[in-house]
């Protein structure tokens, strides 16, 4: 089977963002998703740090200290941004003002909890950020993640072994392999990749999955 | 006549007290006033408990602080950066505190403090290692947490300009907690990169209300990248 | 593309359902939307519950609305007022209800609503007859009355000035409610006197993002004194 | 004895005023008090519908309707001025930011508490507007009112009769006859006008006084 790379799991999610729609999109993968937003749609991004309106790293030798994303990178403002306190901003997220919201994972739940801010190792530092905030500051949260670990153990799954960020937030999940829609009555696959079909996908995840 | 303009950081940073609560702005470098942290490390004060979004980066600015052993407890959202070393080596030999708050809390616990509220009901968090043992209610059919605010002794903030009343106004994503903290301390200091004449500032625009701020100081200093 | 500018204040408010509940801006006739109100008493919806901080002044805007008794239920701060002849007379007949906030609380209770907080506990009001029958608590000394967040269906803001994102910036005392009312209703709808090209008005200065606003519609009029 | 008529009363008020306070003066008769500030100081005055820096009502034909003080009249505003949205402006003086507000009352108690907001009379439109925030937004929160009814009964009392604004936050009392001080030991006079002694004031208010 043809596994998608990086970019192509990027595009999946933005083919599915609607012009007009106001959205974040977390650090790491999910970020790679401004890539790919569909020529002729308008989509504002947010970034929690306090920006709306968020444009593309500006070009080598433009960058601004104090114009950075929530990964503390380099960014832009596209006409139309505006800038707010911190207050004000995670007040935008928890009233629920963002269409979407794309994070990564290390699991998800079919139930749509989702852990992606703490190993529980012993000896980690806990740090969380704003994912908390994320993961129930959405009218619709995803997330972008690969299908399995690199040891081959599903990061969908019954339930979620390391410590939650939010319980049941999580509405779709997109993959490497195919698109879960995560749903009251089940889950949901559907554009499986080349060369795996539905039977594959269930073994490959261990999940009673339903084709969509 | 109000003149809240002090000659240096030095004096911006006096009478600050061994064992305060500290709220210092900043999201990475971005509106970290390091001027005042200099200033603050020169003054001596110590056993303090940092607030703040991160827990220093590099060796500058709170890190500098913290690498100085002022620091007793951080309360904060993302204490472990790639440039948080001396955070990481004080924390990991059980050296320094830490309360770690989802970003969003601690937005709304600073300014809650500022704001006069009590407690308040977040949904962020429930359900997590970070609500355990705190007050839970269902209202209107979703769970929510109980948090109460975070007062603070003094705020050190940084801001783009500001006039002999404490008006400010920010720089892009450099605005981040400073006007929530200006809100929620007792003595809020704010550095400038430049002052202007009362009535300067557009009214419609002003981003912190002087009634918040003590005391204001120019300092000139390029904010380092926090890539 | 977004496009939020409709063509007339009709447009603006097609689709508001009767039994809808409306927070409407202003603080006496500053920031009143006027031409929204108008258009909203043509369109036809009725049994309405307004929140505003008063209850109508003189003859036009929300005072128009109550005298087409297209109005239930007033939540307000302060609706006894030398010219509130309409609300007056209705109330006193037992034709309309009242639900008297605290102005404060009724502020805060909206930005609740806009910041998806489920509960706050507030000072206003303690041990007084407003909080009759509230939960109460005492905190860290302190004595507060816990209030609940005001969620709204429609909100109808002024504003000076918006874009096609929705971006707006205020007229002076005119802001008052417009902000936080934005944030909390499913459909805001602001009337600006004028509208700007994208990219005109300054990120530094932008009072409501456009996240919160649904329909920009320009309309012309001299708000009427208040005195 | 010389009661002090409304522009005495004001000014004594004014008097106590620092420079560089912030201010807010309740509508009626604490309005009065910004025309008596004392030269030399700079004192800043709050609006609760969202102004800092407000300055004197503007000449004749220059009157702004979007330019409007708590009591709906229009003023102006001053150099530093700054506006702000209503829960901003109210979170200023729940946080005790304000250093001083001076309100009128129908009563006081001894205690502090405030009787403001509502005659009680069962016809009454229940009508409360800021007054309760006003009541716990300051620092000190100072009452500036006739010391008697028309009737002559005093307004300074043991309990309030009237329906409550707020409990025990008035500090201090301007009146027509003198300025009393709420302590926790018990209300201290001073400042009596010309002609009138403590065993008098003590007998037209009815109140166990000492004398400051």
């Amino acid at each position: 089977m043809n596994k998608l790379d990086r970019d192509a799991m990027a595009a999946r999610v933005a083919r599915d963002i609607p012009d007009g729609a106001y959205v974040n999109l977390g650090i790491g993968l999910p970020t790679l998703v401004a890539d790919h937003l569909p020529e002729g749609r308008e989509i504002v991004l947010h970034t929690e740090n306090g920006l709306l309106g968020m444009g593309p790293r500006p070009a080598a030798g433009h960058e601004d200290p104090e114009l950075i994303n929530a990964g503390k990178r380099p960014v832009t403002t596209l006409p139309g941004a505006s800038f707010f306190h911190h207050a004000d901003s995670f007040a935008m997220m928890r009233g629920g003002h963002l269409d979407i919201c794309v994070l990564g994972a290390f699991e998800v739940s079919v139930g749509g909890d989702l852990a992606n801010w703490h190993t529980g190792k012993p000896d980690a530092i806990p740090a969380v950020g704003g994912a908390m905030d994320l993961a129930i500051g959405a009218k619709r949260v995803f997330v972008l993640m690969e299908a399995l670990t690199k040891e081959g153990r599903p990061k969908l799954v019954r339930e979620c072994a390391y410590p939650l960020t939010g319980r049941a937030c999580v509405s779709r999940v997109y993959t490497d392999l195919a698109t879960f829609d995560l749903r009251p009555d089940g889950v949901v696959a559907r554009d499986l990749v080349e060369g795996l079909d539905i039977d594959a996908l269930r073994r490959l995840v261990d999940l009673d999955l339903r084709a969509g | 006549m109000i003149d809240k303009i002090v000659p240096t950081p030095e004096a911006a940073v006096e009478g600050i007290r061994d064992g305060a609560t500290v709220l210092v702005g900043g999201f990475g470098t971005a509106g970290m006033p390091f001027a005042l942290l200099d200033a603050l490390i020169a003054q001596g004060a110590t056993d303090l408990t940092i607030v703040s979004n991160n827990a220093g980066n590099g060796d500058a600015g709170l890190a500098a602080l913290i690498a100085a052993r002022r620091v007793r407890k951080v309360i904060c959202s993302f204490p472990r950066q790639h440039d948080s070393w001396h955070f990481d080596r004080q924390y990991r030999a059980g050296e320094i505190e830490l309360e770690v708050v989802p970003q969003g809390n601690l937005a709304e616990r600073i300014r809650a403090a500022g704001a006069g509220i009590g407690a308040f009901f977040t949904p962020t968090g429930y359900g997590t290692l970070l609500a355990e043992g705190k007050e839970t209610r269902t209202i209107d059919g979703r769970d929510y947490v109980l948090e109460y605010p975070i007062r603070a002794d003094v705020a050190l903030i940084k801001a783009r300009a500001g006039d002999r009343h404490g008006n400010l106004v920010y720089a892009k994503t450099a605005r981040n907690f400073g006007p929530i903290m200006a809100s929620a301390a007792a003595l809020t200091i704010a550095q400038v990169s430049e002052v202007v004449p009362l009535g300067a500032l557009d009214p419609e625009c002003v981003v912190t209300p002087g009634i918040f701020v003590s005391r204001v100081v120019v300092a000139h200093e390029a904010t380092p990248p926090s890539w």
